[in-house]
């Protein structure tokens, strides 16, 4: 709890001329910079950008490697260098770990725009479809105000006053609109899309799964068995045939035979090993990868 | 293949059912069980009676983390195993906090599962959970990698700006809450367990396993994957899809290995007894005449395709 | 609002818009477009709603600015200024759209892959290390006694220990198989390595032949899920609507 | 103060596969003419672009649901191949995107390929487009969009996850030529059933070396090779290490602490008492005395409290 309230040189006390004074010393030297880099000449652009790529990994590479301090207690100090570093570390990364999705977030714009600009230039040139950009254009709209409008209205309540006001009898327009258009629609085509998939599976498996080449029919007869195993009933069937051969007996060999046992096998025995070998080759590739980008081998940098 | 005829042959017909027909076929097949109601005889896996195995040695009063990451879209199987495992919670008084790593929906999801469930104990008499006291709503931390790492290390700072409030409406930071006395690291943490339909599971198992007791109730598609932690010890228990909701609806209604009760899973050392007479079949015994019929519909799909490639295979020949 | 009117509107848009994307399995139609452009429209919308509410408001406005002290309702956070690095970072994401200048937009992009970069390489061993330490089998059964594992019900501890320290010929071929398994279809992803000795180029081909085992096997377990989808959505058109409707009418 | 996470050997094994494929990257610049196996997937992309110029219709591309990292970068690398074939032939190019930072990434990707080829007006709009960032809104506007524009050749690369099939089968059902390839295990199934070639787990990380042969690319690859090699070679000594070690009998009881005690009765090693769980495993560090100082109590903290 102490922590948590605790002001170092990056942190200073909410609401204070202090804090403000350096977020807006941070704007200011960020807009000098930007300005830097509009003159910047093109061959220091790469190492520009191979800098901040290489840095922002380094803080990961570092928190593996660094040795970590043991049994810190919230009110500790650093006794030494290296727990100097250990402890920024361990406090940086809550902060660091939102960097992505803060930045993220920022880009979204860019995906949001370029929607918007298809749509609009499709209305504005009257090109095919474009009375369903209308569509698309007024339900964007609509959800955003109905989205913003009930958030200022929750915005400043006490919990008790939230509370009442999430009873339906309370709600406001704004909680209404909100409400039928994220629950009502958006979340019921969610699952409605999602569902579709039951319809394509049918398909794809009538139309894939025969007996053609040595592949498909080895992934038939896998896929058949454990479909099997998880039916009950067959499974159950299954059971009294192994049962009235001998399987009553616990101790008897022929209990390997149940269908459980045979999906647990083949499940265990070929397509656990199998997803971990791929998965070898996938998380080395994922670390090579990751290696080139983050010291920006490639010829093209980070893009 | 066949000759091209005037006349389809049989096989070919059996070879190219159009799609619409399968579709429509599927519907009716999904649409009918429904109404149904008839009980089907279940065998439980083996990780699905060791999640229920460790759910029943948690000791009453510890304290569990649930990372609970499933919204509406994945509800026909996550629903049923996020009940399940309140049910089971609830009854054994065991205290949890309930976190979410990635959807923003996930924390008021969850919420209005615990309150259902509390509804249904209510109209029982029995005790309400309430929050603050027994059960915790962390909400959400959007970073999962950051979260996994933060709990690993240091588990209060990363849930130091959290608050809930408490009996009297006030404001406070959650680590000071009941649920949380006596728990200073995630190694305090009697289980943490995951329901998830993404792959959030994998994040959490690759940052907390050696730390803590862990479990998941995945769907049915993350099953096979999240199977591979459970093999290699890194997971304690899970279940899996409708078949694991089915299997715990079973196992809390009669009981694991307990004499009498129809879940034998030799595997599994030690018997546990269920919750006779309470609310245990829910939604997975509902689902699963209906999944039945289904899987059905498949099988007969690709063995009519099948029977069609031989009949027309044997055209070709002759 | 009444909640019965209020349920029954909800589920009714539902259950439009659910049909009107299933009608996609027939053909492409105008119905499926308008339902389409609805979802893409809502979906972008509710995007930018969540934009801030969500995420940048707790995780960079109030982390750069702080929580004052409330007495009795909150300790208070201090401001972390340097968030405000932030925004200046994300704006440089919209030079992509100049023509002078569109390589500032790597500044940002590649800082949220160096941050992923430096994180495989922190978490590999996490991992994998585990899933090698698993792929470790032993292949020697250690006793005789029965051809497989017996069933652990009703031994006491001492026996169960005996039992779980033994390997029983089943396990040891199971094993066995596992081994080959994880072998040959490592071998299938060397890629550099001229597969002119028989015996290796046999092993990758049985490699990929063991994978198909395995996906056949993930596609049998993931039917599942799929279909309970379906399950549930019928279940939402053909009993919630209903009884919703059923309640409104009275 | 110890290495609290992974223990020494997961530090030197991490580090021993970064040496491979630096090395590898670096030793690569000098030899250009090295081997690597066929792609089958990867042959068939201008027999795919070649189909969709003939029928006069678009070449759809999708790099995945994942956020941005090098799995979605990997993809778009591959489409810059795609794309650079399809401009050639004067193809139109729709390449939809679900996420926004992989969106701008895409878009300096592709508008290089067009002004490379000498055609920078032709791209537009609408040929690299960010869709939504919500899975199945993203899901209704691809298919959609394939079943509108009756694409020819489409590429489905990168992250997917339960829309795959939505987008393989959709695509199938208008006959449109499919490489596809998931680095989600879980998927790989659907796209085996309902595509036309598909790239298995890490043949898509070989792609670009394939494709374009660049030194550095192939020097990663082989680096790889070696890494692979490696952990097969740690798999067979400890599968044999195992092997040898749980038929041994023991006088001595592992502690959970990590120490050793005598036990009466000799008994068979169990799982944890073997030369390859402790090296995988090792013992949590013994709790330390360590005195820091203390930082000076501060005035209104823990006020909740």
């Amino acid at each position: 709890m102490i922590l948590a309230n605790a002001t170092n040189f990056w942190a200073r006390e909410s609401g204070s001329g202090g804090l403000f004074l350096m977020v807006f010393l941070t704007l200011a030297i960020c807009a000098a910079l930007i300005f830097g880099l509009l003159q910047m000449p093109s061959r220091l652009r790469r190492p520009v950008v191979a800098t901040f790529t290489f840095v922002s990994g380094l803080f990961y590479v570092l928190l593996w490697i660094w040795p970590q301090a043991q049994d810190r207690k919230p009110t500790d100090l650093p006794a030494n260098f290296t727990e100097s570093v250990s402890f920024w570390l361990s406090d940086a990364l809550p902060k660091i770990a939102n960097v992505s999705n803060i930045l993220t977030a920022f880009l979204l714009g860019l995906g949001v725009f370029s929607l918007m600009r298809v749509h609009l230039t499709r209305l504005a040139k009257k090109q095919r479809d474009w009375s369903f950009s209308i569509v698309l254009l007024v339900s964007m709209i609509s959800i955003t105000i109905f989205g913003y409008w009930d958030w200022a209205q929750r915005q400043g309540m006490t919990p008790l006053q939230l509370e009442e006001a999430t009873k339906i009898e309370n709600w406001t327009t704004a909680r209404l609109g909100q409400s039928l258009l994220f629950d009502g629609l958006l979340q019921a085509m969610d699952a409605a899309m999602f569902s579709l998939i039951a319809f394509y599976i049918l398909s794809a498996a009538y139309r894939a799964f025969r007996i053609r080449s040595i592949e498909a029919t080895i992934l038939l007869a896998s896929a058949f068995l454990v479909m099997f195993s998880l039916l009950g009933l067959a499974d159950l069937f299954w059971s009294n045939m192994i049962n009235a051969a001998g399987g009553s007996d616990p101790a008897s060999f022929i209990n390997n035979f149940r269908l459980s046992e045979i999906a647990g096998f083949i499940q265990k025995t070929f397509q656990v090993p199998g997803i971990r070998a791929i998965q070898f080759g996938i998380g080395i590739g994922a670390l090579a990868m990751g290696l080139r980008l983050w010291l920006s081998l490639e010829k093209g940098g980070v893009s | 293949m066949a000759q091209v005829q005037n006349e389809k042959t049989l096989g070919e017909k059996l070879l190219s059912i159009p799609r619409g027909v399968l579709f429509f076929i599927l519907v009716l097949a999904t649409a009918i069980p429904l109404r149904c109601k008839v009980t089907i005889p279940n065998n439980p896996a083996e990780n699905s009676a060791n999640l229920y195995r460790i759910l029943m040695s948690i000791p009453e009063g510890s304290t569990v983390l649930v990372q609970s990451d499933w919204t509406n879209s994945t509800r026909g199987e996550s629903r049923g195993q996020f009940d399940a495992l309140l049910r089971i919670l609830m009854r054994r008084n065991i205290k949890f906090a309930v976190l979410s790593v990635g959807d923003p929906q996930a924390p008021q999801v969850a919420k209005d599962v615990v309150d259902a469930i509390n509804r249904e104990r209510a109209e029982k008499g029995e005790r309400q959970y309430r929050r603050w006291e027994d059960w915790l709503s962390l909400g959400l931390f959007p970073n999962a990698e950051g979260t996994g790492n933060g709990i690993a290390l240091n588990m209060s700072n990363t849930f130091a700006t959290k608050e809930e409030s408490d009996a009297s409406g006030m404001k406070r930071k959650v680590m000071l809450s009941p649920v949380f006395q006596g728990v200073e690291s995630v190694a305090d943490i009697a289980a943490y367990i995951i329901v998830t339909g993404t792959k959030s599971s994998q994040i959490a198992i690759e940052r907390l396993n050696n730390k803590v007791t862990m479990l998941a109730l995945v769907t049915g598609v993350m099953g096979p994957e999240t199977l591979t932690y459970y093999a290699s010890g890194q997971l304690k228990g899970m279940s899996a899809g409708l078949k694991g909701v089915y299997d715990l609806e079973t196992m809390m209604e009669s009981g694991l290995n307990v004499t009498g009760s129809p879940n034998q899973v030799p595997a599994v050392p030690g018997e546990y007894p269920g919750f006779p007479g309470q609310t245990n079949l829910a939604k997975g015994t509902q689902y699963i005449l209906t999944l039945h019929s289904a899987i059905f519909l498949l099988i007969a799909a690709v063995v009519i395709g099948n029977i069609g490639v031989i009949l027309s295979r044997k055209k070709g020949q002759s | 609002m009444n909640p019965v009117t209020y349920d029954a509107i909800k589920l009714t848009l539902g259950v439009l818009a659910t049909v009107g994307l299933y009608t996609v399995l027939y053909r492409e139609n105008k119905f499926y477009r308008f339902w389409e452009h609805v979802f893409l429209g809502l979906a972008a919308g509710w995007a930018s709603v969540t934009l801030w509410t969500e995420t940048l408001k707790e995780n960079w406005w109030d982390a750069m600015l702080g929580k004052s002290v409330e007495q009795g309702v909150s300790t208070g956070e201090p401001g972390y200024w340097i968030y405000a690095v932030m925004l200046p970072l994300g704006v440089l994401g919209y030079f992509v759209y100049s023509k002078k200048h569109s390589w500032i937009a790597k500044i940002p992009i590649g800082i949220i892959l160096g941050l992923w970069s430096g994180q495989q390489i922190q978490i590999w061993w996490q991992t994998y290390g585990p899933q090698m330490k698993a792929s470790m089998l032993p292949v020697v059964p250690t006793t005789w006694e029965s051809l497989t594992r017996p069933a652990m019900n009703g031994l006491t501890p001492e026996q169960m220990a005996s039992v779980t320290a033994n390997i029983y010929p089943s396990q040891a071929i199971g094993n066995i198989l596992a081994i080959i398994t994880v072998i040959c279809v490592l071998t299938y992803f060397l890629f550099s390595f001229e597969l002119k000795n028989k015996v290796v180029s046999s092993m990758s081909l049985t490699g990929r032949y063991l994978l198909m085992i395995g996906f056949g096997a993930i596609f049998g377990s993931t039917v599942m899920m799929r279909f309970s989808l379906l399950i549930d959505r019928m279940y939402f058109i053909t009993i919630e609507w209903f009884d919703a409707l059923k309640l409104l009418i009275g | 103060m110890q290495y609290q996470d992974t223990g020494w050997i997961g530090i030197a094994f991490t580090l021993m596969l970064v040496f491979f494929v630096l090395f590898n990257i670096r030793r690569a610049g000098k030899n250009n003419d090295i081997y690597i196996r066929k792609i089958p997937g990867l042959n068939a992309i201008d027999e795919a672009v070649g189909r969709a110029t003939e029928m006069g219709r678009p070449v759809l591309m999708v790099p995945g649901l994942g956020e941005l990292n090098a799995i979605s970068v990997q993809a778009l690398r591959i489409f810059s191949y795609v794309a650079r074939t399809a401009v050639k032939f004067s193809n139109p190019i729709r390449l939809c995107c679900s996420q926004a930072p992989v969106f701008a990434v895409a878009q300096e990707i592709i508008r290089d390929v067009y002004q490379q080829e000498g055609v920078p007006e032709k791209f537009d709009d609408e040929t690299v487009q960010f869709l939504s960032d919500r899975q199945f809104a993203f899901a209704a506007a691809v298919s959609g969009k394939i079943l509108r524009e009756k694409t020819a050749a489409t590429f489905f690369m990168g992250e997917f996850f339960a829309e795959s099939l939505i987008f393989a089968e959709t695509a199938n059902a208008i006959g449109a030529i499919q490489v596809a390839s998931s680095t989600e295990n879980t998927q790989t199934p659907f796209f085996i059933a309902a595509c036309d070639y598909v790239l298995i787990g890490e043949e898509f990380y070989a792609a670009s070396a394939y494709l374009t042969r660049e030194p550095v690319l192939v020097g990663s690859l082989i680096g790889q090779d070696w890494s692979k090699i490696a952990i097969l070679i740690t798999i067979i000594f400890g599968f044999m290490m195992e092997s040898v070690q749980r038929g041994q009998m023991t006088g001595m009881e592992k502690q959970p602490d990590g120490s050793y005690t005598p036990i009466a009765e000799q008994r068979l090693k169990k799982a944890n008492e073997t030369f390859m769980h402790n090296v995988f495993n090792p013992d949590p560090p013994k709790p330390l005395e360590i005195t820091r100082p203390q930082k000076p109590a501060e005035e209104g903290a823990g006020g909740g409290e």
